[in-house]
């Protein structure tokens, strides 16, 4: 089987409010900074672009559309989209690339969510006969996840606050967070609870912004003449969409994707997870059984910005960064969509090894 | 080219939506209606309200109906300070898992409450119905501290 | 190379204006388990799910496969959710597929549905967004201009349009599934209907539908096993363009010209009219098809309207290549399910399956489908036999 | 039968209306901005020099933001059209009217409005219109500045220089 390399990474800044750009506008700079990073010219330079984002977000039907409009996609290309985090626009085109029908693909997404109210949109990915007329926004369900761990004495609240406090102080180095200082568990703890048990600082912004890669065979990347990160495992699950049914206090998806992805089969250096609210974190950390050999979230993950369709392609492309800057030489990267953690996906990022 | 300015609308994004329920959610909402509620067993014998149409583990069609309590028990709750227009409520209310008496999964709806504290994991509750019933999920207008 | 993969089970549901017996998830599930049962098969032989539909606003229901997941068997699996506009339906399939074809999954199930009743929109999805003219006469008011400049170019006989109408219907009678079930219908019963965008006559337009469709998609050793005969998948292909650029053809857009000519060189198709037994393609309005006939390559620029004329595409004209035996989308459109129907039905064609309007000895045809501005293009070729 | 089947719920009434704040994008916006001075702003393409109307943000050909803005003439010529009869949802228009893909003198894609003051049947493609402005009190961040196009009194454009006019209606 071939071997898959991401070459390239670019986010835009992660921002409360995009103001006067539109998606196609929010999107061309973070492409044309892809293309500059792999050395090529445009769209048309790789062999399959494949799409993340949600009509409902921005509220307008066929939103992705829209997209296409930034691809230079003349003479007309191979392209596709998802409906979902554009993490899995990258599972579509790492098909792609297995099944020999190209050599190279461009995956973005992008997300302008201030325009709504974004729980309460969220509410109506909810069964809609049981659950949607009610509106049960996105912020109360996880605030309920979150107290059944506490009740059941899985963490703490300072074991919360301490998630977000290391998220503000990593997302200091990160120049597209959204929200980053040194703010300490104290300083967390001494929030009023916004949707008790949940302070505002245990969930993730409502954020504008797009993200972009590049993945290629090994053999395109050497030729490109960039550096690369293999992709070497990466996998995904659903589970039942009655809460009732799971275990919110695990995330039996999440280890079932890793698993798949072969994540156990060495060291894990570096984590991005895809985490909205502080205890889904831990979940997620004790899910995949990561320890302290492990730098969980160095970019401030999505408690310090969160681009919905976008930042579980970015959590790939944070992991990308360190290995190729030599901070890490194994890591993965998680995804999440639906309500407090329905579906997962796990992608495990190696060093490659010295051409 | 100057700065341009910002040029903002609200606007409403929204349809009518008539759903057709099916006989699993249709049994369910008729149960609503005469202010009964209902639940369907799963293929492992639990008993899951509101009736799902298949059941998860198995993938199969369910098919037995089973009558549980209008009273119920709180797994877990999420108290909201500032209730959102959408939502059900307008005063400070509760979000609550419950486990309904003669069930074993939990049902998602709101709970009325003085104050946060008054809430706890494990407190009983009851379903207060609607003035008038028609058959929607909001025939369960709250459920009240018992 | 790819790895081989064949359709080896299709579900449908049957086509109607609204299914009020079912929810959302009864009517997915219903096309699911009508295609496992095809396929002889049970939820537990499935690896994965890939799921498509067009915009989440028919239903009001945000990413439903968070919600569908139960329905269509998936806990613990892995599922994805394919949006391309009106193509996607066909999106959706070559999706399925390439989880195969990758050589990543053994046997996928694959579904597309819209139960766009629920709305009660009428013009599906036309409201106004700020700043913006609100002149959306829904999509047939987008397209006419394009057929319009069509007639210009190619001198067409205004007939053609109603021909096709008269031959998708008549065809669409032969499916006991297709929404439109008009027997007797006559040139002049369509061309006396109502002009709704001209050229557009009411009866030149699809319908609006519910509906769900469904594929069980498996390797080359699973699908030998397969109890009934595998429709191999020769070919597969997509092609986006913008909706708008200076100089676009419109009428032949060349996103849907490189598609064809991508999916025919894999299935080694040098003329696609001798080749293929017969085609299912995307027509939701009846100048479509003439204007498709030269896209795809069966007729030279300019005249896509003699084959319809001269009845090579209908079957009850014992054409010689016939299109849209199902009915097609002008008798049945589920929109985000339109796409996949069509490769749905070329399959069970190549299978020998396609009951009442079978194409005697069908072995190879053509599945295709577009969306949004005539400018996202899927489609896929599939035989009896693996090369 | 018991009384509880026989009124059994079939079907529940369950809107969905969202709230949003829409923005213009920013060349969208710079667009409205000269359109609510009774001017057709195009911009155009620094890399295949297409001048689009309204635009988006991008050439979708090239993939990269439109930012030069040219003036267009109000003068455009018929690239295709339909006579609807039927009402478009939320617009009082009456019908039978015509939808006219037009290019303004100037630009190179058409964008869609009404046509009027012409008999219907006699409308066709390469013919020159003008547009109707409201007025100028009525103007706002909107195409609808323009009631619609009327024809003009002017020889038809040939059809290969539909779209390639320049702004003074010249073979570009």
């Amino acid at each position: 089987m071939k071997e898959i390399a991401i070459v390239g990474y670019q986010q835009s800044d992660s921002r409360s409010d995009a103001g006067a750009v539109n998606e196609v506008e929010m999107i061309m700079p973070v492409l044309e900074r892809t293309f500059a990073q792999v050395g090529i010219n445009n769209a048309q330079d790789v062999d399959f672009v494949c799409s993340g984002s949600c009509d409902y977000m921005q509220g307008a039907a066929f939103a992705f559309v829209a997209g296409v409009d930034a691809l230079g996609a003349v003479p007309p290309i191979k392209e596709s989209h998802v409906e979902m985090d554009a993490a899995w626009a990258l599972y579509e085109s790492m098909l792609k690339i297995r099944m020999g029908h190209a050599d190279s693909a461009l995956i973005y997404g992008f997300g302008k969510s201030s325009p709504g109210e974004l729980p309460i949109v969220l509410s109506q990915q909810l069964d809609p006969y049981y659950l949607a007329p009610l509106w049960v926004d996105t912020i109360s369900l996880a605030a309920m996840q979150a107290r059944m761990m506490l009740d059941q004495g899985l963490i703490t609240e300072r074991d919360m606050a301490e998630v977000v406090s290391r998220s503000r102080r990593n997302a200091m180095n990160n120049p597209h967070a959204q929200l980053s200082g040194d703010m300490s568990a104290d300083d967390v703890l001494a929030q009023e609870t916004y949707v008790s048990p949940l302070r505002k600082g245990d969930c993730c912004p409502v954020s504008d912004g797009a993200s972009a890669v590049v993945i290629a065979t090994v053999e395109k990347a050497k030729e490109w003449g960039v550096p690369y990160a293999l992709i070497s495992g990466i996998s995904h699950a659903i589970e039942t969409h009655n809460m009732g049914m799971r275990d919110i206090t695990d995330s039996v998806s999440t280890r079932i994707a890793a698993e798949r992805a072969g994540m156990k089969a060495g060291k894990v250096d570096v984590a991005q997870l895809y985490a909205p609210f502080s205890h889904q974190e831990i979940i997620l950390t004790r899910a995949l059984g990561l320890g302290d050999e492990t730098s969980i979230n160095p970019s401030g993950g999505v408690l310090a910005g969160n681009l919905m369709m976008a930042s579980g392609l970015s959590n790939i492309g944070e992991v990308f960064n360190r290995i190729i800057s030599g901070e890490a030489e194994r890591g993965i990267a998680h995804a999440t969509s639906g309500p407090c953690l329905q579906h997962n996906l796990v992608t495990v990022l190696e060093k490659a090894e010295k051409a | 080219m100057s700065q341009p300015e910002i040029l903002n609308q609200a606007f409403e994004l929204g349809y009518t939506y008539t759903r057709s329920t099916g006989p699993v959610v249709g049994r369910f909402l008729t149960g609503l209606k005469n202010r009964k509620l209902v639940g369907i067993k799963a293929s492992d014998g639990r008993v899951i309200v509101p009736p799902m149409e298949y059941d998860p583990d198995t993938a199969e069609e369910l098919s037995e109906f089973v009558d549980v309590g209008e009273q119920g028990e709180i797994v877990t709750f999420a108290w909201v300070k500032e209730p959102r227009e959408a939502h059900p409520m307008n005063e400070p209310f509760a979000w609550a898992m419950i486990k309904l008496d003669g069930a074993d999964v939990p049902m998602i709806h709101c709970v009325a409450a003085k104050s946060e504290s008054d809430v706890t994991t494990g407190a009983r509750v009851r379903a207060v119905w609607a003035d008038e019933t028609i058959g929607f999920m909001t025939d369960i207008r709250c459920f009240e501290l018992v | 190379m790819a790895n081989l993969a064949a359709v080896v089970g299709i579900g449908q549901t049957s086509y109607t204006t609204k299914r009020e017996d079912v929810s959302i998830a009864g009517l997915v599930r219903e096309a699911a388990v009508n295609a496992l049962e095809d396929a002889d098969l049970t939820w537990n032989d499935i690896d994965a799910v890939i799921l498509g539909k067009a915009p989440d606003m028919f239903e009001g229901v945000i990413m439903p496969e968070v919600y569908l997941t139960d329905a269509l068997g998936c806990n613990g699996k892995p599922m994805i959710r394919v949006h391309t506009a009106g193509s996607v339906g066909g999106s959706t399939a070559l999706v399925a597929a390439s989880h195969v074809q990758s050589g990543m999954f053994k046997r996928v199930l694959t579904v597309s549905f819209e139960k766009q009743s629920e709305s009660n929109a009428m013009w599906a999805l036309s409201n106004p967004q700020p700043f913006s003219t609100h002149l959306n006469a829904g999509a047939g008011g987008y397209f006419a201009p394009i057929i319009r400049e069509y007639l210009r170019r190619s001198n067409a006989p205004y007939d053609a349009g109603i021909k096709v109408a008269v031959k998708d219907r008549l065809h669409g009678a032969r499916n006991p599934l297709a929404h439109l079930q008009k027997p007797d219908i006559t040139m002049q019963e369509v061309e006396e209907s109502f002009m709704l965008w001209d050229p557009l006559r009411y009866l030149e337009c699809c319908p609006s539908s519910d509906g769900a469709c469904a594929m069980v998609i498996a390797d080359e050793e699973l699908a030998k096993k397969s109890p009934k005969p595998p429709a191999w998948i020769r070919g597969v292909a997509m092609r986006s363009e913008p909706t708008m650029y200076a100089g676009r053809n419109e009428v032949n857009p060349q996103a849907g010209r490189d598609c064809a000519a991508d999916v025919y060189k894999q299935a080694g198709v040098s003329n696609p009219r001798k080749d293929f037994d017969c085609a299912e393609v995307y027509v939701p309005f009846s100048w479509y098809e003439p204007m498709w006939l030269e896209n795809l390559g069966f007729a030279p620029e300019g005249e896509g309207w003699k084959l319809t004329m001269e009845g090579a595409t209908s079957l009850d004209e014992n054409g010689d290549i016939p299109w849209n035996c199902s009915g097609g989308v002008l008798s049945s459109n589920p929109i985000g399910a339109s796409g996949m129907i069509r490769f749905a039905e070329v399959a069970r064609q190549v299978r020998g399956d396609a009951g009442e309007h079978q194409v005697d000895g069908a072995k190879l045809a053509l599945g295709h489908a577009y969306g949004g501005g005539a400018q996202f293009f899927a489609m896929w070729v599939v035989g009896s036999q693996k090369s | 039968m018991s009384e509880e089947e026989q009124e059994m719920i079939t079907k529940v009434e369950a809107p969905v209306y969202l709230k949003y704040n829409f923005t213009a994008g920013s060349a969208p916006t710079r667009f409205l901005a000269q359109i609510k001075k009774g001017v057709l702003a195009g911009q155009r393409c620094p890399k295949c020099l297409a001048v689009y109307i309204p635009t988006r943000g991008s050439c979708g050909r090239c993939g990269v933001p439109t930012v030069e803005e040219v003036e267009l003439s109000d003068k455009a010529t018929v690239q295709s059209f339909t006579i609807v009869s039927i009402p478009i949802p939320n617009n009082p228009i009456e019908p039978p009217f015509i939808i006219a893909n037009v290019v303004p003198d100037g630009a190179n894609v058409s964008f869609i409005h009404l046509m009027s003051e012409c008999v219907n049947e006699e409308v066709h493609i390469g013919q020159r219109v003008q547009a109707v402005w409201k007025p100028e009190d009525e103007w706002g961040y909107s195409m609808d500045n323009i009631r619609y196009f009327k024809p003009l009194d002017e020889p038809d454009v040939p059809i290969e220089l539909i779209g390639k006019l320049t702004v003074t209606g010249e073979e570009g």
